[in-house]
């Protein structure tokens, strides 16, 4: 399908999205084995399968823009330009890690590049882009902010009300929901209704589209309008994004009993947004090996770097509280 | 007696005590996310992975999956209670109160006294809490020190399968709203032998778990087995410890507390939460103001810095009590007591 | 306007919702006289002008029916048949007072009336009118429950979240929003964006409607369907009714400096309730003066009784609560 | 010094200290229901009745009327604070943290830990609390004992409006969370000289309002003129008290207390709070552990009971702790230590 992205970004562009992507994928992969392998401590959820909304929509983003994400935040991360060491190094407690250790998966943050963080609180995010979103707009700058929230998490009173406040404030926030069809092991059809969140947003008086998650190029486009339109002073939007996760719902946790059978051999099958993004963009195999051996190895010199790491020092306990008793 | 004893994990003893609460009162349900797991999918029903698994298979109309809606299904659980049933909601995580707070602290909490005891409330919110489990500042708090702040409101913390599945039962049964904290290093971690029967333990009864006479050491939850644990190096060295599990916070069997230290002179207290208001203080400010003249040395408390939990595993392995720094404290109050006494 | 109520309504049903909606209606005129004279403590939230909102939604219930209040609950009580005898000794903070004093106006309730009570916190009701609709349906009865939620309470996720979980439950339960076009001093046409919030039931998979509030038929029509709807098992439903309210937003605090010039006086004028219905009610001035004359003399009674009884026993303090240290 | 002296009452000093913050730094933002008052309507703007009142006509842009969105206000406040804002939120009550208890818990107080120290989140939380304007058990509660027992949370609670001007002056300065207790009996019921110009207290440095040898007693917030009658009815006895009024919570200046109680020998901790897990017994702990020697007799902690607050005038009267229940904490104090030195 000819989306206007499509046609529009130049070859330099379609390859970093595909170095975007690809580079979610190896990293998402290799946590999966490098966690059943057992070395690999935490709270891990997965984000291989969704790639293309991280990308597309931190793709219509530029410098000084936020994000906020969620438990499932590497995809967002990385999209967004966090160093893939660091991320490792944090994913595996060691010093030097974004949150030196501190946070762990699921809460990553980079604020130098925008990254509000991962958050374990469903919906947490929402708020929080809100509030970023706020500065942009007092301190009278042009930034906008993107609030990640997952399907189950879109039924959580804190993004409903983050809806309501980003109309009545008109702030420069777009919401991006993630439609992966399950929250943990419940379905959408059960949760949500089987309805979009689109209309939900719709009726707290903001402008939502319903896209196929797994295709950049109409996640890209979605996004840019919605950004623009943040940007511009139009107020906030939703876009909603369908793709399923490829992994379960957390490292070590889930059997995916839940899935149909053989659903997520199709979803690999079928629904892989990198394949799909190679051929409506036209890429090489030379082009993208190219981008694979880079990738592969700077996710191998992560995972080695992280488990050479140090561990913080004992004394970071008691660091960046304001006091200890 | 001559029957082979039956272990069952702090789990597994949960999930009984659902299972034969459900069958004895129709009126108890039992609901959360995924609570049953797998409803709205493709496949089929049945992936809890928690103390409910399964139960939706002996009862179908009583289990439900709610969706991430915590404010509405526990204010859900306070309508419930008040008008005919028992429900036993599921918080996961208890860092999840953050988004139902005001469901527990001014609806569940004070709805009997604001109408004048024209109702009652009798639900129970399950919480998983505490640290070991490498999952953050948001999933590995205490917070029980703040329930326990709450007026109306009964707060559990069982330290053993078999006070687990008697605690739950009488917390089902209660008439007042219960939150019960379940740690999570217990679930598969804590195993011990349980009566297959029905049987409550009442809340509100501390008890003593080792006896002793040289120091008292009150412990919570997972630190139970660390104050054993530390008793039992102090006992290599002649120093008597009576550990003492309140197993109940709110209400408080402080007349266990006293008892024991008019007979020790000495209290320890061994709390997983953040230091400030604490659980910890709290034993201690009663004793020093109820038992004071019981006392032969300062109190002392050992509980995890005011700090959020940390993620990296050597952090969070550093951050709560142990068997080490209890027993540091014990000898520090020992201490204090003989420099007081020369 | 000729509705289906109108029709049906027999001359007793008839005087009845009047009854109801003038008791309502001398009951807050006489609370606000008193509250002036500085007699009547606490926070106190006048119903005065939204009576056929209570009347009407309560007039489509039956014995066994739950409703849920808001802190604005005066109207609610009374149209679901508590006493105005010990709702006025509520006010009072007297013994023999409905929460025997200790509650107050903003907790009265009455639960074999079922009438679970008003309450402190916005949309606070909502939740608990998805437990007894629960109830009712674990327990294979046929009761309904009513939330009722202001235009400034709909902006609270537990609101949201209650739409939700009604729809997802499927639960016998009518959220009835009263949109009185404030929250405090703050307007619908900003915290609600204009928009209705009937939208935003419907986006969670609910019927809705919007009606005028000061037409009791209207909204008994609306009420009744929807309360057939969750009584015959098909779930949940909203009605949104437009009614402003009389009197400021809370006794002795609120100048309504933020209400247009002329704004009461138009609505006393124009939009009562009361007078729109003796009208379409087509009831005689022998009909009205029969009940006004009772209904006066009652609500006399009631503020002569509530001065005239004693505190509540300072032993109170610790009952009600299970234990005391 | 030769000029008159300016009285304000306590509602005004927190306006002058917002407005005074907000036109010497322009990233200070101020927001919540009804701050403005009056926005979406046919009148005009501007019908706040609380501290907030008129300052959107001096700072058009940087106050804001917010829905009945606690959650998503406060938790904007924190993401604000994280990018360059210095957000001063209004809770009104403070029972409201309910309805966004995550966003102060999990949010605010734990960003800055998370992300090991790579974001700061200078907000302030403003909050009324306290009994004693017949609002019934969902509108009167003191809950900072919750809030001391959260890390990264900074607690303020003053009891007069020069330490009110100047403690919200440090708050809106400082770069971590900070919820700010107003008593809503002080609002105009305390008034006070109070300096124009801008000026700081430091959070964490508490006051000795009164000296004296005899008894320590802390007290907090409105609580403080409580112990101050007492003292004076004490003074009558030739009893001398010391009347200490930490003014922040957390951080908290034990140091001050312990100072006092070295001196006294005595403590008694007034707390408008529940008991149980309270600021009183925190206080009353941490003098057990740390100051045991220097005590001579039990301490003694006057609180509200383990109830919630009834709105009945005569009940809410009997519920918090005033001056002759403190005059009868102290003798049982005096008592305990005369009988203890006999
Ligand atoms: C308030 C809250 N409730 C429950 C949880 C536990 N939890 C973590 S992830 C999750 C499912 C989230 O589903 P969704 O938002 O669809 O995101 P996905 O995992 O599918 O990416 C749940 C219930 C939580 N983190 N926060
Ligand atoms: C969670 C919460 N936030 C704020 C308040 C304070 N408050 C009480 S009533 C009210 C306005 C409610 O407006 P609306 O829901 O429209 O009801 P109305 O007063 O118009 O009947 C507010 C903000 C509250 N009670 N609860
Ligand atoms: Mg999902
Ligand atoms: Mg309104």
């Amino acid at each position: 399908m000819a989306t206007e992205s499509a046609g529009s970004l130049g070859r330099e562009e379609l390859i970093e999205a595909y170095r975007v992507m690809r580079t979610i994928r190896a990293f998402e992969e290799r946590v999966h084995t490098e966690f059943a392998s057992g070395e690999l401590p935490g709270a891990v959820h997965l984000y291989a399968g969704q790639e293309a909304v991280a990308a597309g929509v931190c793709g219509a983003l530029v410098e000084g823009d936020y994000i906020a994400s969620t438990h499932r935040g590497h995809g967002h991360a990385i999209a967004k330009g966090c160093d893939i060491g660091a991320m490792m190094r944090e994913l595996y407690g060691k010093a030097g890690g974004s949150c030196n250790g501190k946070g762990g998966s699921m809460h990553i943050a980079d604020f130098e590049r925008g990254m509000l963080g991962a958050n374990g609180v469903a919906a947490g995010g929402a708020p929080l882009a809100c509030g970023s979103a706020l500065s942009a707009k007092v301190l009278g700058k042009s930034h906008v902010s993107v609030a990640f929230v997952g399907d189950g998490a879109a039924n959580q009173g804190s993004f409903s009300e983050s809806l309501n406040l980003a109309t009545v404030w008109q702030l420069p926030v777009v919401f991006v929901v993630e439609d992966n069809f399950y929250a943990q092991a419940t379905g959408t059809r059960y949760h949500l209704r089987g309805l979009d969140v689109a209309r939900r947003a719709e009726a707290f008086g903001m402008p939502a589209v319903t896209v196929d998650g797994t295709d950049y190029f109409a996640v890209r486009d979605a996004a840019a309008t919605a950004v623009e339109r943040a940007r511009s002073g139009g107020g906030p939007s939703l876009v909603e994004c369908k793709a399923g996760r490829f992994f379960g719902h957390m490292e070590g946790f889930d059997q995916q009993g839940y899935r149909g059978a053989g659903e997520v051999d199709r979803l690999r099958a079928e629904q892989d947004c990198l394949v799909k993004f190679v051929t409506a963009a036209g890429l090489s195999t030379s082009e993208t090996a190219d981008v694979d051996v880079t990738v592969d190895a700077a996710v191998e010199v992560a995972v080695a770097e992280a488990k050479a790491a140090p561990s913080p020092e004992l004394t970071e306990l008691l660091t960046d509280v304001y006091v200890s008793y | 007696m001559t029957q082979p004893q039956r272990v069952l994990s702090y789990l597994e003893a949960l999930n009984e005590a659902l299972a034969q609460e459900m069958a004895a009162d129709p009126s108890v349900v039992v609901f959360g996310e995924d609570n049953i797991g797998g409803t709205g999918c493709d496949g089929t029903l049945g992936h809890a992975w928690g103390p409910t698994r399964g139960l939706h298979n002996q009862f179908p109309d009583k289990v439900f999956d709610a969706p991430i809606t915590e404010a509405a299904f526990v204010g859900a659980a306070v309508g419930a209670a008040a008008t005919g049933l028992r429900p036993v909601a599921d918080l996961l995580f208890v860092d999840f109160a953050g988004v139902c707070f005001d469901q527990i602290l001014n609806q569940a909490a004070k709805l009997r006294y604001m109408v004048g005891g024209k109702a009652k409330v009798p639900m129970v919110l399950r919480a998983m809490w505490g640290t070991g489990m490498r999952r953050g500042a948001q999933h590995s708090q205490a917070l029980y020190s703040m329930f326990t702040h709450i007026p109306g409101l009964k707060v559990v913390a069982p330290s053993n399968p078999v006070d687990a599945k008697g605690l739950m039962a009488s917390a089902i049964q209660d008439d007042d709203p219960v939150i019960f904290f379940e740690h999570k290093l217990l679930y598969f971690g804590s195993r011990g032998v349980v009566p297959e029967e029905r049987y409550t333990i009442p809340l509100g009864e501390a008890k003593v778990v080792r006896e002793g006479g040289d120091v008292t050491i009150v412990a919570i939850g997972r630190m139970v087995n660390e104050a054993l644990a530390a008793a039992e190096q102090l006992a290599a060295d002649g120093v008597e410890a009576e550990v003492i599990d309140p197993r109940t916070l709110s209400p408080f069997d402080f007349d266990a507390v006293y008892t024991s230290v008019e007979k020790t002179s000495r209290l320890v207290v061994v709390d997983e939460s953040n230091p400030r208001c604490s659980i910890a203080t709290d034993i201690a400010g009663n004793v020093a103001e109820n038992r004071f003249s019981a006392l032969s040395s300062a109190v002392r408390t050992v509980t995890s810095p005011h700090a959020p939990v940390p993620f990296s595993p050597a952090l969070e392995d550093a951050f709560p009590p142990n068997a080490g720094k209890i027993v540091d404290a014990v000898r520090s109050t020992l201490a204090a007591s003989l420099s007081k006494a020369s």
